[in-house]
């Protein structure tokens, strides 16, 4: 019985929607159940946690684009309600309802608001939900609607329709990925906090929610009396919660260091405390924005515990204890930050489908695979999975790719080819302006057929026209026949806006047999009407947007899509994890992988893993030297690289000899150091050691009696200014073991930034041992006095020990990474990890991944596990699949067209002189210099169309194929007429 | 016969009103003409379409900044005017335009020509020492007395083509007085009547007599015979050519100036004209050393192969060198020469071909030895 | 200068008629003497003045063009162009005192081997009486 | 308006944030100024010193340019580079005393709809209070 | 700093002349790129040479600069790698502008042995062609009081006039005529020094004293006249004054070493447009100037190699309407260099500044934030 090739989807959180794209870009139909009514009600995770108070990610997803093409069905108002079969072979039931507005018809012409006769507060009982998306968000308030059919009569393109009726469905599908929002922390889980007693306390989320509805960034933070408050407190709130939810903490020190400095851009002169016990920002480049909070002027309280009572008015009053004395702070404004809570739709999944639920009561994830759950076929993303930062929550998505595969057929979507487009060389410029009227509403706010006879009067313009519209199918057919007749071979098309509907008014063009490259769009709706008053003033401005859009169509020149081969194969650099892990997964996809590795043999650090670990590497390296589609160079190092995504040469140093690799992807899994400590006697002691050489002691030594445990030995610090992750929840499982077999043990720390759902600090707390913080400038000294070994401590008193332990961190293999990086073109972070290639800055990490969570076309080069930052060992594996399912989008297909199709920069032979200026300054590596000739080359597939490229480029060789310096010269001086 | 408009103004004056009129009328969009741009009476061309500026224009300016033929070019290179303008031009500087039309370089249509008879133009040098003001009257002088002014510019003194062919508006200059309160404007085309009519002065026919022009060509003559006997390039031969050129600094400024190089790309910037370092070393071989950058003569006769047949002797080589090489006497020399064998006269007429494009069977037949 | 001057020349030679003629000279075992090194363009309007100057101010002692008799060009007219051509570089040199000696424009159609052999033979014992090409040595160009 | 002076700006956006943020104002029926005209440019480091210069010179009496906010660039790194692009041309225009202030320089992100209309407003007025552009009236550049 | 002292009984050109001669017979090059006196002997001009006896027509030090040695440099090395080794005598900002240019992969520097050489200025070119003796006589009384009034303006206030990064630097300062210092700069000028068997013995105290006083009576001088010249320049009216000359010949962008375009931008087809386009700017300025954008190109010229300009001067000998361009370029230069902290020919591993960036810089460009209108103001607009 042949498997299926559709996927299913349920849930909208983050990872759901990258696995969505990621399955539909590698060909497979997906069905994506909404639970919501419209495309993110149930954003939570992006709430709480996204570090900014605006929101694209749906329209940075060409879901649309996906949904157009046929590919990806969205459903809304979803429930599952019976799973049956095996992985391959699910059947689904499911219920929907669909939305009363259906999108595709849409104009967003807000007829239906105007006519509406029910008042609801501010707004009519049909109201569109304020905040821009890729799709227009229209609800019906039932409670009010009086169903009376305004609305629908005056929908000019049927697009409304009140009645919406659930609808049951079946259908079958080789996997399901599960990936619901958490559930947010209830009001009498934060009592506490008294949240809901007082106006002054609200969540964190609640206020990006705020500033997300109104779009007025201090209004998010306004008293309901309108003033702004000038005193914050921001509260972690599981610090301080009753005992059992640490495991909300995830990320959430990171979050309201996030938002104090949020607040102090907005509000400079505010003060802003934040209170937490201890600030847990272990991701890349977190610590760096505690610094920035810091210098920021956000004073930051580590404080044992913690509780909010109102007072009258607005204020609130934080009572906390710290070292044992009581203080008490009264803020206008207490912030609370929550924690991710286990979806109560667990329950009900479980008895569905067979997913069982972890001790927090998040969805259990079998051993060694980071998302697929113990059913067989079954996977779970995101936060569902248990709490979850942004990457991580990223990186579910593609990672789900990468372990589906297995279960599922053929891939089952071709996109329909592309209307074939006509040569206009030859022909006479003929430049037609179709100003669009959105359904006549553009009428009566401006008069059109005046701004008509001016356009007529261009010099240049043939001929114009004022049309329906081309944002749906009817109306894109018409205007493309319009176009067509009117005999023009430029277009300019007048219409709103091009962020969500670009591709429809390329494919108007296109349909009617242009190339793209022979058109540009004037944001009448956007620039013009929705935004003034002044009638004259805004026809004239109409005006000189469409002059500038004339000119700049003159010069535009036709030119077809680009595309490039691709070589089917991988090669991965270091065998550790990371390294094996991506070779298999990319092997068993039938591609053919070679490991480069520095050492003698494979597995990496393997002598820091725990046993189960241990073992499990041991069976990839088997599993990697007897599988036939993996070659092997061990001893062997990397010593040249040219050419660019899908067409990689390289050149392996082994044992003297050089052998030539080509692979189309590369992995970067080169891995880390442990930071060798100088000073607390190690190595002059043999009574101190590291937390690796513990673990080999606490299977075999003798338990010593008195053990103290240093943290953050060579990490936090100047030279290595970040945490390294692993430390704490190392400590704290070897401090439990050791306290089983008896000895005494007291943990110095500075920040204890241990996460995750098994909450062994509190195990720790219980198992009876002592944690004793230090300040940065006071790190305990290890002295020899005779015999005995003791530790002297921050306030001088001195201890004896029998073993001290160093928690040591993970530091970057610089010379190593440095060498790569200068040889693959690829950059280093400030921390001296590989780039990931999408993050630039501080914590934004989690911002470019939401960003262009989908930008699956990379550079072709992917750093995986320590290689790209401290990560625990379900971390890396988490991430070589990520990287894996990514690599796979691309591994694919044999023959791409440029991201950008037709978008790319080229370069004029003529009149380059290879200064190479445009190399350095094209952060996508897709230019270099040809030697021979001495000029500039572009590889368009690595092409992004930025165009820092030609802005650097003193002349005119370099250019945009839409930005060509006459067009925006000549559109520029249109604009200033 | 020639049709006249005489204005009861200054010759100058005349002028402008004529612009004002132009502008005001309505007739044309904008005029294309010098115009003061600084307090130490800097001119520039500007393209005027207030008619209040035209206060500041000065047609008649006795400078070339720059060669109109190469704006009208720049102006209409891509479309031809779509409204029109007029154009106050020299006589070299039209011709030097009707050749690059020849060359596609730019269009006719909708521009008005008003030219005049030319008295030669003082060089940018003497201007960038501010003085070409105080020169005035002496050279508004010495073209009443139809003589060919002092200190005017070499190739200007030795020019015999100051009476501008296809104008459509001439004002004549020659015997002259500039600021007396006479002003003949000659309508030599229907365009340049239908565009003139409406303005008031009276419009006559009158015999122009030509003696005068003539024997003031040979004035003209007279001083070109002497200035090209200063350079007697026919002694040249390879050492005097480096004499010459040996100062040159390989700025190129001659051929970016020039009206007549349109190239987009000069064959001596190309890729082509580069040298790889294997040509240096075989040019060593032969060579005890050689100059770096090389082709500096070379770069000059090739020049001269493609501008030769169509130089216009406008002198704007001459003006801008910076280390004061005559080119324009010894392009105008050898162009006067190569023109000559082909019977070519640059500028001319716009139909007729530029000589390396057509032939007659019956010619140069004593080339082949 | 050296004693024995070989004069080192350049022949630009069209493809129909000159440089067939070459062939037959060639093939009759016609004795010319070798110092000219021909170069073989489709049409003697193919030689761009650039070509003979270059030639010229690189050290060539000599440099003639051959075509096809006027009316027999095989592009019609291409050898009249050539013509206007040559008599502006011609022009140009005489002008200039440079020796427009060395340059030479000849007609020789396919059928003409003992013209052609004549022709280069001639031009070549020319040459010698002129003496070498001062460019080649010249420093200063 | 006061001053009967409506000044012409040019509001320079890339078309990842700063049209987002223009699409967020319009969204929120955001008003402001009609004499602020938006251009469209890829990302910010696609707009070269020559571009603001031509607009300053041909007729815009301000120039403010919104990007994506540092990180966030679309293309990774464009905005670093316009940050620089911009100052330079800073620089040159303050050494030569042509005046910096009529260039602003703001990071507006895609949601960020009321920060790029304030911007728009904002540099109006302040414009508007500078007075015309002194290059713009110029006919001698 | 150790290097090596050459006496001199009269003539220092010659004793160095006498060096290269040297080198060339050792084949420790086997040719030299050095400026050679013009048969016309109006002027002087780059010239690879092998043969040793055409050095005595050579300069180590010409009195003018008709050709920015960097441009020699240029258009020999712009197309590869020369094989032969060459020998190049230049002055310090020809080296700077060579080094900027192999920056941006025009030149190429294997094989090649920059020879730099303290430098007293150069006089303006049209002066000297005028009258070359006196022009001649004019340098060497430059040179002996080590600068005049005769020099060129940016040459007066030059402070970049002696080591740069060559590979061997002649002294010439600190040293009166009775001899000259030969300073290795790097392994390529000690291997050729010592191949020449000159030991290293002496320090260079005295000239390195001198140098460094001379730099600080210099940059003085540097600061007053750019604000001297700044006052004549600064704002529209003056700035536009000083370039109300310009006839837009080029022939600045065309002699400037770093100008390495094949076609500048503004000869390109961007600034090719419709007719009407010229006619609706001049509508909206009630003229426009023609040539138009005269302004916009020295501005953008300034946008694309200012932070190169090693401000040599020799676009103010080629400006045939003698504007002050050199100086003014120079002023600007200062600022943005400064600005950037990127100094023009000094560290070849150093990045152009606009292919390049740092996170944490020029915070202070974008505008501060704070929220201003409120809703309702927004919404009446």
């Amino acid at each position: 019985m042949v498997n299926q090739s559709t996927v299913l989807i349920y849930g909208t959180n983050m990872g759901g929607y990258r696995a969505a794209f990621a399955f539909c870009k590698k060909g497979y139909k997906v069905i994506y159940l909404n639970r919501g009514s419209y495309v993110d009600e149930m954003k939570n995770q992006v709430l709480s946690q996204y570090p900014l108070d605006f929101c694209w990610i749906c329209g940075h997803m060409p879901q649309r684009l996906f949904k157009a093409m046929g590919c990806l069905q969205d459903v809304y108002n979803a429930e599952i309600l019976e799973v049956s079969g095996k992985a391959g072979n699910f059947k689904v039931k499911y219920k929907k309802r669909d939305q009363i507005v259906d999108n595709f018809a849409c104009i967003e012409c807000d007829k239906c608001i105007e006519v509406c006769p029910v008042e609801v507060g501010d707004r009519k009982a049909i109201w569109v939900h304020p905040e821009v998306a890729w799709e227009n968000i229209y609800l019906i308030d039932f409670e009010h609607c009086t169903k009376c059919g305004k609305c629908e009569e005056v929908c000019p393109t049927d697009a409304l329709k009140i009645e919406k009726h659930d609808e049951i469905h079946e259908v079958d599908v080789g996997a399901i990925i599960l990936a619901p929002e958490f559930d947010v922390t209830s009001e009498e889980n934060l009592e506490n906090f008294s949240l809901g007693k007082s106006p002054s306390v609200i969540t964190n989320a609640g206020v990006a929610k705020r500033s997300l509805l109104t779009n007025f960034v201090r209004d998010s933070v306004r008293l309901p009396s309108g003033k702004i408050p000038k005193k914050f407190g921001i509260i972690i709130t599981p610090h301080f919660n009753r005992p059992g939810v640490e495991y909300e903490n995830y990320n959430l020190s990171v979050s309201s260091v996030y938002r104090s400095v949020r607040i102090k851009e907005v509000i400079p002169e505010a003060e802003v405390t934040i209170y937490l016990r201890d600030y847990r920002g272990f991701g890349k480049g977190h610590y760096k924005w505690y610094q920035k909070a810091l210098d920021a002027g956000v004073k930051v309280e580590r404080v044992d515990s913690l509780k909010i009572t109102p007072e009258n008015g607005e204020m609130v009053t934080i009572h906390y204890k710290k070292d044992n004395k009581g203080y008490e702070q009264p803020v206008e404004c207490a912030i609370l930050v929550t924690g991710q809570q286990p979806p109560k739709l667990m329950k009900t999944l479980s008895k569905i489908c067979g997913v069982k639920a972890d001790k927090q009561g998040f969805c259990n994830i079998r051993a060694f695979s980071p998302v697929e759950t113990d059913v067989e076929g079954i996977f779970s993303v995101g936060e569902f999975s248990g709490p979850k930062g942004n990457p991580e929550t990223i990186w579910d998505g593609c990672a789900t790719l990468t372990e589906a595969l297995q279960y599922l057929g053929e891939p089952n979507f071709k996109p329909a080819s592309p209307p074939s487009l006509r040569s206009v060389s030859g022909e006479h410029r003929r430049i037609g302006v179709f100003i669009c009227s959105c359904f006549g509403s553009f009428n009566e706010v401006m008069d059109l057929n005046a701004l008509k006879e001016e356009v007529e009067h261009l010099q240049g313009v043939f001929h114009v026209e004022i049309i329906k519209g081309c944002c749906t199918p009817p109306t894109i057919k018409e205007t493309a026949e319009k176009i067509k007749k009117s005999g023009v071979n430029r277009v300019v098309l007048a219409v709103c806006t091009p962020l969500q509907k670009l591709l429809k008014y390329r494919k108007t063009v296109m349909m009617a047999g242009l190339n793209p490259l022979l058109s540009e769009y004037v944001r009448l709706r956007e620039d013009v009407i929705y935004v003034h008053k002044d009638k004259d003033k805004m026809l004239k401005k109409a005006f000189s947007l469409i002059w500038s859009a004339v000119q700049r169509v003159r010069r535009g020149v036709q030119a077809p899509v680009l595309a490039d081969a691709f070589t089917p194969s991988a090669l991965v650099v270091g065998g550790g994890l990371s390294g094996l892990t991506c070779a298999l997964d990319i092997a068993r996809c039938g591609f053919p992988v070679t490991i480069v590795e520095r050492g003698e043999n494979l597995g990496g650090g393997i002598e820091y893993l725990e046993r189960g670990q241990r073992d499990f590497v041991k069976s990839l390296v088997s599993k990697v030297e007897n599988s036939s589609n993996i070659t092997v160079y061990k001893g062997a190092e990397l010593k040249g690289v040219n050419g660019y995504a899908g067409n990689f040469h390289t050149i392996v140093h082994i044992k003297g000899e050089d052998i030539k690799v080509d692979a189309g992807v590369i992995f970067l899994a080169t891995g880390a150091k442990e930071y060798k400590p100088d000073g607390f006697l190690f190595g002059e002691d043999k009574r101190v050691i590291t937390q690796a050489q513990l673990l080999e002691m606490i299977d075999t030594g003798k338990t010593p009696e008195r053990v103290f445990m240093i943290q953050c030995v060579g990490t936090m610090n100047e030279s290595h200014n970040y945490c390294s992750r692993v430390c704490c929840n190392r400590a704290l499982k070897s401090a439990i073991s050791l306290r089983e077999k008896g000895s005494a043990v007291t943990i110095l720390y500075r920040e204890m930034t241990h996460y995750g759902k098994e909450d062994y600090y509190q195990k720790a707390i219980e198992a009876g041992v002592e944690f004793i913080r230090f300040e940065k400038e006071h790190y305990p000294e290890v002295r020899k006095n005779k015999e005995s070994l003791e530790v002297i401590l921050a306030n001088g008193k001195s201890e004896k020990a029998d073993l001290v332990v160093l928690s040591t961190g993970i530091i970057p293999d610089e010379e190593n990474n440095q060498n790569l990086s200068s040889l693959l073109g690829y950059s280093l972070d400030y921390e001296g990890f590989f780039e990931s290639d999408a993050s630039m800055y501080p914590y934004e990490e989690a911002i470019k991944k939401l960003f262009k969570p989908f930008e699956l076309a990379s550079n072709g080069i992917f750093p995986v596990g320590l290689a790209h930052s401290p990560m625990s060992f379900d971390e890396t594996l988490l991430n070589a699949k990520d990287s894996v399912g990514r690599a796979l989008v691309l591994l694919g297909k044999k023959y791409i067209s440029a991201p950008n199709s037709m978008y790319v920069a080229e370069v004029s032979e003529s009149l380059c002189v290879g200064c190479g200026i445009c190399v350095d300054a094209c952060s996508y590596s897709a230019r270099h210099i040809d030697e021979i000739k001495k000029i500039a080359v572009v590889h368009p597939f690595l092409c992004d169309s930025c165009g820092s490229c030609v802005a650097v480029c003193p002349n005119n060789a370099s250019s945009l194929r839409d930005f060509k310096g006459e067009q925006v010269i000549m559109a520029l001086d249109a604009l200033l007429a | 016969m020639a049709k006249v408009l005489e204005l009861g103004k200054s010759i100058d004056e005349g002028v402008r009103a004529l612009l004002r009129f132009l502008l005001e009328s309505g007739k044309i969009k904008g005029v294309l003409t010098l115009t003061k741009i600084s307090r130490d009476d800097d001119v520039a061309y500007s393209l005027i379409t207030n008619s209040e500026l035209v206060e500041d224009t000065v047609p008649l300016y006795p400078l070339m900044p720059s060669n109109t033929a190469k704006l009208l070019t720049r102006l209409t290179l891509l479309e031809p005017m779509t409204e029109p303008i007029a154009a106050v031009v020299k006589p070299c500087e039209l011709r030097g335009f009707i050749e690059l039309i020849k060359l596609n370089q730019g269009s006719l249509e909708n521009i008005l020509f008003i030219s005049s008879t030319c008295g030669g133009v003082y060089s940018l040098k003497t201007a960038e020492k501010g003085n070409v003001g105080e020169k005035l009257p002496q050279y508004w002088e010495s073209i009443k007395k139809m003589e060919v002014p002092p200190d005017v510019r070499p190739t200007c003194k030795g020019c015999k083509y100051f009476l501008p062919y296809s104008a459509d508006i001439t004002v004549d200059l020659i015997g002259k007085e500039y600021n007396g309160k006479k002003c003949e404007i000659l309508i030599n085309t229907q365009k340049g009547e239908e565009f003139i009519s409406g303005m008031e002065g009276e419009l006559k026919e009158v015999e122009i007599p030509t003696e005068y022009i003539d024997s003031y060509r040979n004035k003209r003559l007279a001083e070109r015979e002497k200035i090209f006997n200063e350079i007697r390039v026919e002694k040249f031969g390879l050492e005097e050519l480096i004499n010459i050129f040996g100062k040159c600094i390989g700025c190129h400024g001659c051929r970016t100036v020039c009206p007549i190089c349109y190239c987009k790309l000069c064959y001596f910037d190309s890729r082509e004209s580069d040298y790889k370092p294997i040509n240096f070393e075989t040019e060593l071989e032969r060579k005890d050393g050689m100059r770096i950058p090389p082709d500096t003569i070379l770069y000059q006769i090739v020049r001269l192969t493609h501008i030769s047949t169509s130089c216009v002797g406008c002198g704007m080589c001459s003006d801008i060198c910076p280390v004061d090489i005559p080119l324009s006497i010894i392009f105008s020399m050898m162009g006067e020469s190569v023109q000559g064998m082909f019977e070519y006269v640059p500028g001319k007429n716009v139909e007729e071909k530029m000589p390396l494009i057509t032939f007659k069977t019956e010619e140069f037949v004593e080339l082949e030895l | 200068m050296e004693e024995k001057f070989e004069p080192q020349m350049v022949g630009f030679l069209c493809r129909w008629c000159s440089y067939q003629a070459a062939d037959l000279a060639g093939t009759s075992r016609m004795k010319y003497q070798p110092n000219i090194v021909f170069t073989r363009v489709m049409c003697s309007s193919r030689v761009d003045p650039i070509f003979v100057i270059k030639a010229f101010f690189h050290g060539a002692d000599g440099v003639i063009i051959a075509g096809c008799h006027p009316g027999d060009c095989h592009y019609q007219e291409g050898n009249y162009y050539a013509r206007r051509r040559f008599a502006l570089i011609n022009k140009i040199f005489e002008k200039l005192n440079l020796e427009p000696e060395r340059l030479r424009l000849a007609w020789i159609s396919a059928s003409e081997g003992p013209k052609f052999a004549k022709v280069t033979q001639d031009f070549v014992n020319d040459i010698r009486k002129i003496g070498p090409n001062r460019t080649r040595k010249e420093i200063f160009l | 308006m006061e001053n009967g002076f409506e000044p012409k700006i040019i509001y320079f956006m890339c078309s990842w944030c700063g049209t987002g943020g223009a699409e967020t104002a319009s969204a929120h029926h955001l008003y402001y100024p009609e004499n602020v005209r938006p251009f469209r440019v890829n990302c910010t480091g696609s707009l070269s010193t020559v571009h603001i210069l031509r607009a300053l010179m041909e007729g815009a009496d301000g120039v403010v340019i919104s990007g994506c906010h540092p990180g966030d660039c679309h293309y990774n790194d464009g905005n670093f580079l316009a940050r620089r692009k911009i100052a330079l041309t800073k620089s040159i225009l303050d050494t030569l005393g042509l005046g910096t202030e009529r260039i602003w320089f703001r990071y507006v992100a895609h949601g960020e709809g009321k920060r790029y209309v304030d911007t728009a407003s904002e540099f109006s007025d302040y414009i508007k209070n500078l007075g015309p552009n002194p290059l713009k009236a110029r006919n001698d550049l | 700093m150790k290097g090596a002292k050459i006496l001199v009984d009269n003539n220092r050109e010659e004793v160095i002349l006498e060096f290269l001669k040297k080198g060339l017979d050792r084949t420790c090059f086997d040719a030299i790129l050095i400026p050679l006196k013009v048969p016309s002997e109006d002027s002087f001009a780059y010239v690879l040479l092998k043969n040793p006896s055409l050095l005595d027509r050579a300069s180590a030090l010409p009195p003018v600069m008709p050709v920015q040695g960097a441009k020699a440099l240029y258009s020999l090395t712009k197309q590869g790698k020369f094989k032969q080794k060459v020998a190049i005598v230049m002055r310090p900002c020809e080296i700077r502008a060579g080094i900027e240019l192999y920056k941006l992969k025009q030149t190429e520097l294997e094989n090649i042995f920059l020879i730099s050489i303290d430098c007293p200025g150069v006089l303006p070119l049209s002066d000297y062609i005028k009258d070359p003796e006196k022009g001649t006589d004019a340098f060497k009384e430059t040179v002996v009081q080590w600068g005049s009034e005769f020099t060129r303006p940016v040459c007066k206030i030059c402070t970049r006039f002696s080591m740069v990064a060559s590979d061997l630097h002649i002294g010439l300062l600190g040293a009166e005529d009775r001899n000259i210092f030969l300073i290795p700069r790097s392994e390529k000028g000690e291997n050729l020094l010592e191949s020449l068997d000159i030991s290293l013995e002496n320090d260079m105290e005295s000239w390195v004293t001198k140098v460094k006083e001379l730099q600080e009576e210099r940059k003085k001088k540097r600061e007053q006249e750019h604000k001297g010249l700044k006052s004549k320049i600064e704002g529209p009216d003056k700035f536009l004054e000083t370039f109300s000359k310009c006839i837009n010949c080029h022939n600045c962008m065309r002699v400037c070493p770093i100008c390495y375009c094949r076609e500048c931008y503004f000869d390109s087809d961007a600034m090719k447009l419709y007719p009407e386009n010229y006619l609706m700017r001049a509508k909206n300025k009630g003229g426009l100037r023609f040539p138009p954008d005269t302004l916009l190109f020295h501005l953008g010229r300034m946008s694309h190699m200012v932070f190169s300009c090693v401000s040599c001067g020799t676009c103010e000998d080629a400006c045939p309407v003698s504007i002050p361009i050199a100086q003014v370029f120079a002023l600007v230069a200062d600022n943005a260099q400064e600005l950037f902290h990127y100094v023009p020919g000094e560290n070849i591993e150093e990045p152009h500044p606009l292919a390049t960036y740092k996170e944490e810089e020029f915070r202070d460009i974008e505008m501060p934030y704070v929220e201003t209108y409120t809703k309702k103001e927004m919404k009446d607009g």
